[in-house]
């Protein structure tokens, strides 16, 4: 047990799987000599070699273009994208060529391949390199999509999601990197699907993701306080979406609140709350409330980016509001 | 080179099916038998030819939507091809891909992409797990002139060539996108060998209709590949003699260049070469009727072939077979 | 009033426009010499000339950035996207660009521009030519989102998109083209953001878009022979969304029936259903029901097509589900 | 071109002023006024100063995360600038935008784009509508060496030259990426210059630390595409003094060659050569002087401004200045 960084967990997770499966490669920009611009895969090189860690030009086309050839060839490829913003440069490989492509083959091509990827907002970068974008791979047939909120989970979900025989793109939040956790020594390994209640509560469910995890822990605590008892869900993976999870908390607390860190419109909280619209509607005590970033792009400036992203005073806001 | 030869021979089978092949293609397009769209390679046969031609049975083949020729010569059943267009149940991806996304694993032709570009960097992706896994293996990625102006392109060609990476571009000019004339879209007058430079390759042209000559390249750049020189990028000049697809009538390209294309047919001029050299007409005739037999046959298999399963629908989302998202 | 099809209603509205405002140029493949490969956009470049009416290479990341680029330096420039499955190929200039920039540079920046694509399934083209892709564009902020089910809509709506100061995603609808309808002679233009009741009725309200809306009024028909009485909503446009219309619906029939072409997941159905349990929850009398392609791509063949794609027949059984 | 002139002391004020600039741009991010990020353009300014000198007031430039120099230098005020990036009420773009985001469209300042390539073709559409409207504009777009390898890059060249628009992209080969080496993710020596044949376009290399030449060059490049002779692709060589972005030390380079750099400084040699030239040394440091005054006197206005108003989160997302995306 030692205490590890997000950011540290993430070349641990790599470093697991790559020193136990030859067929692991990973490449990205300026992630092999420069150890990542975010400093998560420093010392993979000097640990795998050149072949296995590689640096690539600034061409996310041919980085997954490659990552999906690759696996089509026997290997299990894992990439990053500096940002994850720069899925849209690359979004025809991602959500027509690797998410389709077993499917449209009948089953005959297999993709087992993991594209990381640093997102979210709460740095200062402005509009184009702070987007939350798990709900755009969620609304792909065929993508599995994780987003790990602990250094912990980043080692086991990363695990997973390099094992799993299926594409998976993995959300790593950049407000989360310098959090930190004790974690077991050994290997960890989890598997994709299964939702974490990080707080048990009877009044309303609270289902978060990545950095709104920790805001949801935070009203929770608060509300607590005001004697409102706040079961908070850490969703972990989106596809596979553990529902049962999901379904059980509602329909015993009655009330649901979703924390998306992404603007309003058609985010996974919407797709929960369809969900929940259509399958428990008659166990609801209160509305479902969706807390998100307004439907606007990101700002820069430090106060109106913290207004933007949802806070835990308006997580209780929302619970006070149907409780 | 001028000498018959088994291989010269099976390359002139392998045209003669493919075009059987895709006139039958058309017809069932026109019956309403396959569905949705069709893109026909009538008239650049020589190209897929030369190159499998060259190929070991292990290297990969990456085309596009216009890619029937290349997945049949590299081995694929015809009949598994023509139920996939028609969407039925024998369809090589049960029906699933269509016309446009033919895919044999098994046989090293791995998928036909509908997405102009996008098998480019994927190719290079094969060819790179190829090199680290020490396979030998060559991937020969197809695409046409109009690919040449999308950004993929660009990124799969210089990837390819800093990692020296086994893998050949072939680009089939056949002078037009769907209907706008490539000379009108772009700046230079060879669409790939004059863009070869911009990552360090060499220039290389080529008659698309000739099938000694694209073997013979076909061979010296997929040794060099395999030899781990890198890659190289192809242009083999060539005509599609249908429209773009459908029943496309390509009414947007003069009567004249057309006529002279349809008289430079690649089938025709190989079929008048082998005789030249010296191949009996027995033997060519032979070969022709064995592949309209062919034909025959996958055409009868296809007609009587159920629909998919429906069950099927909701399969192969996910390596456990099915396509639940939820628990 | 003549009779018109949805095919040539888009060449109709593309060219009362430019007639009206020199500033409108169309750019796109195959678009002018040949007419478009849907025939959308004959006779234009006879009409209007090369200057104004203009063949691209096949680069979709420069027809969007031209756009993006002329919008900014006074022209009202449409673009056509042959497919809208080569979103893909040119997201980052759309989602990232685009959309963002009025609100990066503080509202220096404007951007009358519009894009034109051709969408959806029921052509037997396959996974990657046959996506309903609204959803994507909803979910970023800076777009505005139309999708006509009428040729009369094609003109209305499509003069509101060039017209409009801000970026649109114009979604033509591929089966759509061959459908006919009499439409008034003369200037057609119509307000975004307006839906439209198709089918007046007090039991169910079905909300549908595009192809989906003839496929809602079949089943509303039928359902009518079973004394179920269903309204049925074409919304037009996604964003601006017309919320009131639909609010006033639901909390009069109390019940919602969305129709998505779309896979299943984040659909724009999903954030209508939770806008629907968030603001009229004590209103239903029933689960919101959504009805989807399942989450898969879109498969090939013709049967397969069709039992993914809805039919009016799942239509009538989730509403009979429900009422 | 090598008597003093007034456009050559204005050429070493823009430099000084951008040099004083980014050093104060630093500072502050190293004191936590300035947030977020910064992409410093600190030894590279040659280059911008070159091209602005050139270009006509109605012009348009489009810069990168790393054009805080372009833009200062076509005319927008210095606080607004850093405003902008330390967030606060004056920025600007109102504090929306931040470092990577700098606009001033009332100085023909067309935006800084923070997604490698993406600028290239939205040059091409505003010299596209310049041609058309017949307005005499030239687009001026810079990036770096590290964007040539991106699709865009070559679909934005490619359409620029078809269409032989008004436009000139500007290659600033600093040698770097953010961390990695150029040359060792491209397989050609010069990674625009190399490549302007593809597009049928002259290859241009000029000393991107010589303002002297980079702006001779920018004036026949300009004008030619005035006189409606296409656009050029011209890469300047030069270096950043600092790391990539932040407080990046730059490790990643040999000590050598950034000493070796240091010493070539485009501000440094330009001064020497003023005063060779015989320009006073009263009138070179004057205009340093004013240089230093003028960062002083943005840093207090900065420092003593205010965040932005939080009502103005929800604005400007449309033309109607809201972001109600219902009724
Ligand atoms: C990204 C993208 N843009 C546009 C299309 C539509 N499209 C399909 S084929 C084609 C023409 C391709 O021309 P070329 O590369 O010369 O190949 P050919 O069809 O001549 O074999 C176009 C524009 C597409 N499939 N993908
Ligand atoms: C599409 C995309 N990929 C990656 C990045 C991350 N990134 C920002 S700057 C940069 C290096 C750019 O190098 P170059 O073009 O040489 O410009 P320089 O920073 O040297 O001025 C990278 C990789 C990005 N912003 N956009
Ligand atoms: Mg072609
Ligand atoms: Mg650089």
């Amino acid at each position: 047990m030692a205490e590890l960084t997000y950011r540290a967990a993430v070349a641990r997770g790599i470093a697991q799987e790559m020193e136990r499966d030859p067929s692991v490669v990973f490449i990205g920009e300026d992630v092999a000599a420069a150890g990542g611009v975010f400093k998560t895969t420093e010392g993979l090189l000097e640990r795998f070699g050149p072949d296995r860690v590689r640096d690539t030009p600034i061409s996310e086309q041919a980085i997954t273009g490659a990552l999906m050839g690759a696996a089509m060839n026997g290997l299990r490829p894992i990439g990053e994208l500096m940002f994850s913003d720069f899925l849209a440069v690359c979004w025809d490989i991602v959500a027509n060529q690797i998410a389709k492509t077993r499917y449209m083959t009948g089953g005959q091509v297999a993709l087992p391949l993991v594209i990381r990827t640093a997102n979210g907002g709460g740095t200062r970068f402005g509009g184009q390199h702070s987007q939350s974008l798990e709900s755009w791979a969620m609304a792909v047939p065929g993508l599995k999509v994780v987003a790990p909120s602990t250094p912990r989970d980043v080692v086991g979900l990363l695990a997973a999601a390099v094992r799993d025989p299926d594409p998976v793109v993995f959300f790593e939040h950049k407000k989360l990197f310098a959090t930190k956790q004790d974690v077991p020594d050994g290997e960890i390994v989890d598997r994709l699907g299964i939702a974490t209640v990080v707080a048990p509560g009877s009044d309303v469910t609270i289902a978060a993701l990545a950095a709104m995890v920790p805001v949801a822990l935070e009203a929770a605590g608060r509300l607590s306080e005001s004697g409102v008892s706040a079961e908070v869900i850490d969703l972990r993976s989106l596809v596979p979406l553990d529902t049962r999870t999901l379904l059980e908390s509602v329909t015993r607390t009655g009330r649901l609140v979703t924390v998306e860190e992404n603007p309003r419109l058609c985010g996974w909280g919407a797709e929960i709350a369809s969900i929940v619209a259509e399958e428990a509607l008659w166990d609801l005590d209160g509305p479902i409330v969706r807390v998100t970033t307004p439907h606007i792009p990101l700002p820069a400036a430090a106060e109106m980016e913290d207004l933007a992203i949802p806070s835990a005073d308006r997580v209780v806001d929302a619970v006070l509001r149907i409780t | 080179m001028s000498s018959p030869s088994a291989s010269r021979l099976s390359m002139y089978r392998d045209m003669v099916r493919a075009r059987y092949f895709e006139q039958r293609v058309y017809d069932l397009f026109m019956e309403g038998i396959v569905k949705g769209t069709t893109h026909l390679g009538l008239g650049q046969e020589a190209v897929a030819a030369g190159f499998v031609a060259a190929m070991r049975s292990d290297d990969l083949t990456f085309c596009t939507y216009r890619g029937h020729n290349h997945t049949l010569l590299r081995g694929a059943p015809m009949a598994a091809l023509l139920g996939e267009m028609a969407g039925r149940d024998l369809g090589i991806c049960g029906g699933k891909g269509g016309s446009m996304h033919l895919t044999d694993v098994t046989k090293g032709a791995m998928g036909s992409y509908a997405i102009v570009g996008a098998h480019l960097p994927i190719a290079a992706g094969a060819a790179w797990a190829a090199l680290l896994r020490g396979t030998g293996q060559v991937a020969v990625c197809f695409f046409g002139d109009g690919t040449t102006n999308i950004g993929a392109f660009h990124e799969a060609l210089n990837l390819a060539a800093v990692w020296k990476l086994p893998v050949v571009f072939v680009c089939e000019n056949n002078l037009y996108m769907e209907y706008t004339p490539i000379s009108t879209v772009i700046p230079v007058e060879h669409p790939a060998a004059d863009r070869a430079s911009a990552y360090g390759l060499e220039s290389l042209l080529v008659d698309g209709n000739d099938v000694d000559a694209v073997r013979t390249l076909a061979t010296e750049v997929i040794e060099r590949a395999r030899r781990g020189e890198g890659p190289s990028l192809v242009e083999a000049k060539t005509y599609r003699h249908k429209g773009h697809s459908r029943a496309d009538p390509g009414k947007y390209r003069p009567q004249e260049e057309v006529d002279a294309w349809l008289a430079y047919d690649p089938v025709k001029i190989y079929r008048a070469r082998l005789t030249a050299d010296g191949v009996g007409i027995d033997t060519i005739e032979a070969i022709e009727r064995e592949a309209a037999a062919e034909v025959d046959g996958a055409t009868e298999q296809v007609r009587n072939a159920p629909p998919p399963d429906p069950g099927t629908l909701l399969t192969d989302v996910w390596a456990d077979g099915g396509s639940a998202w939820r628990n």
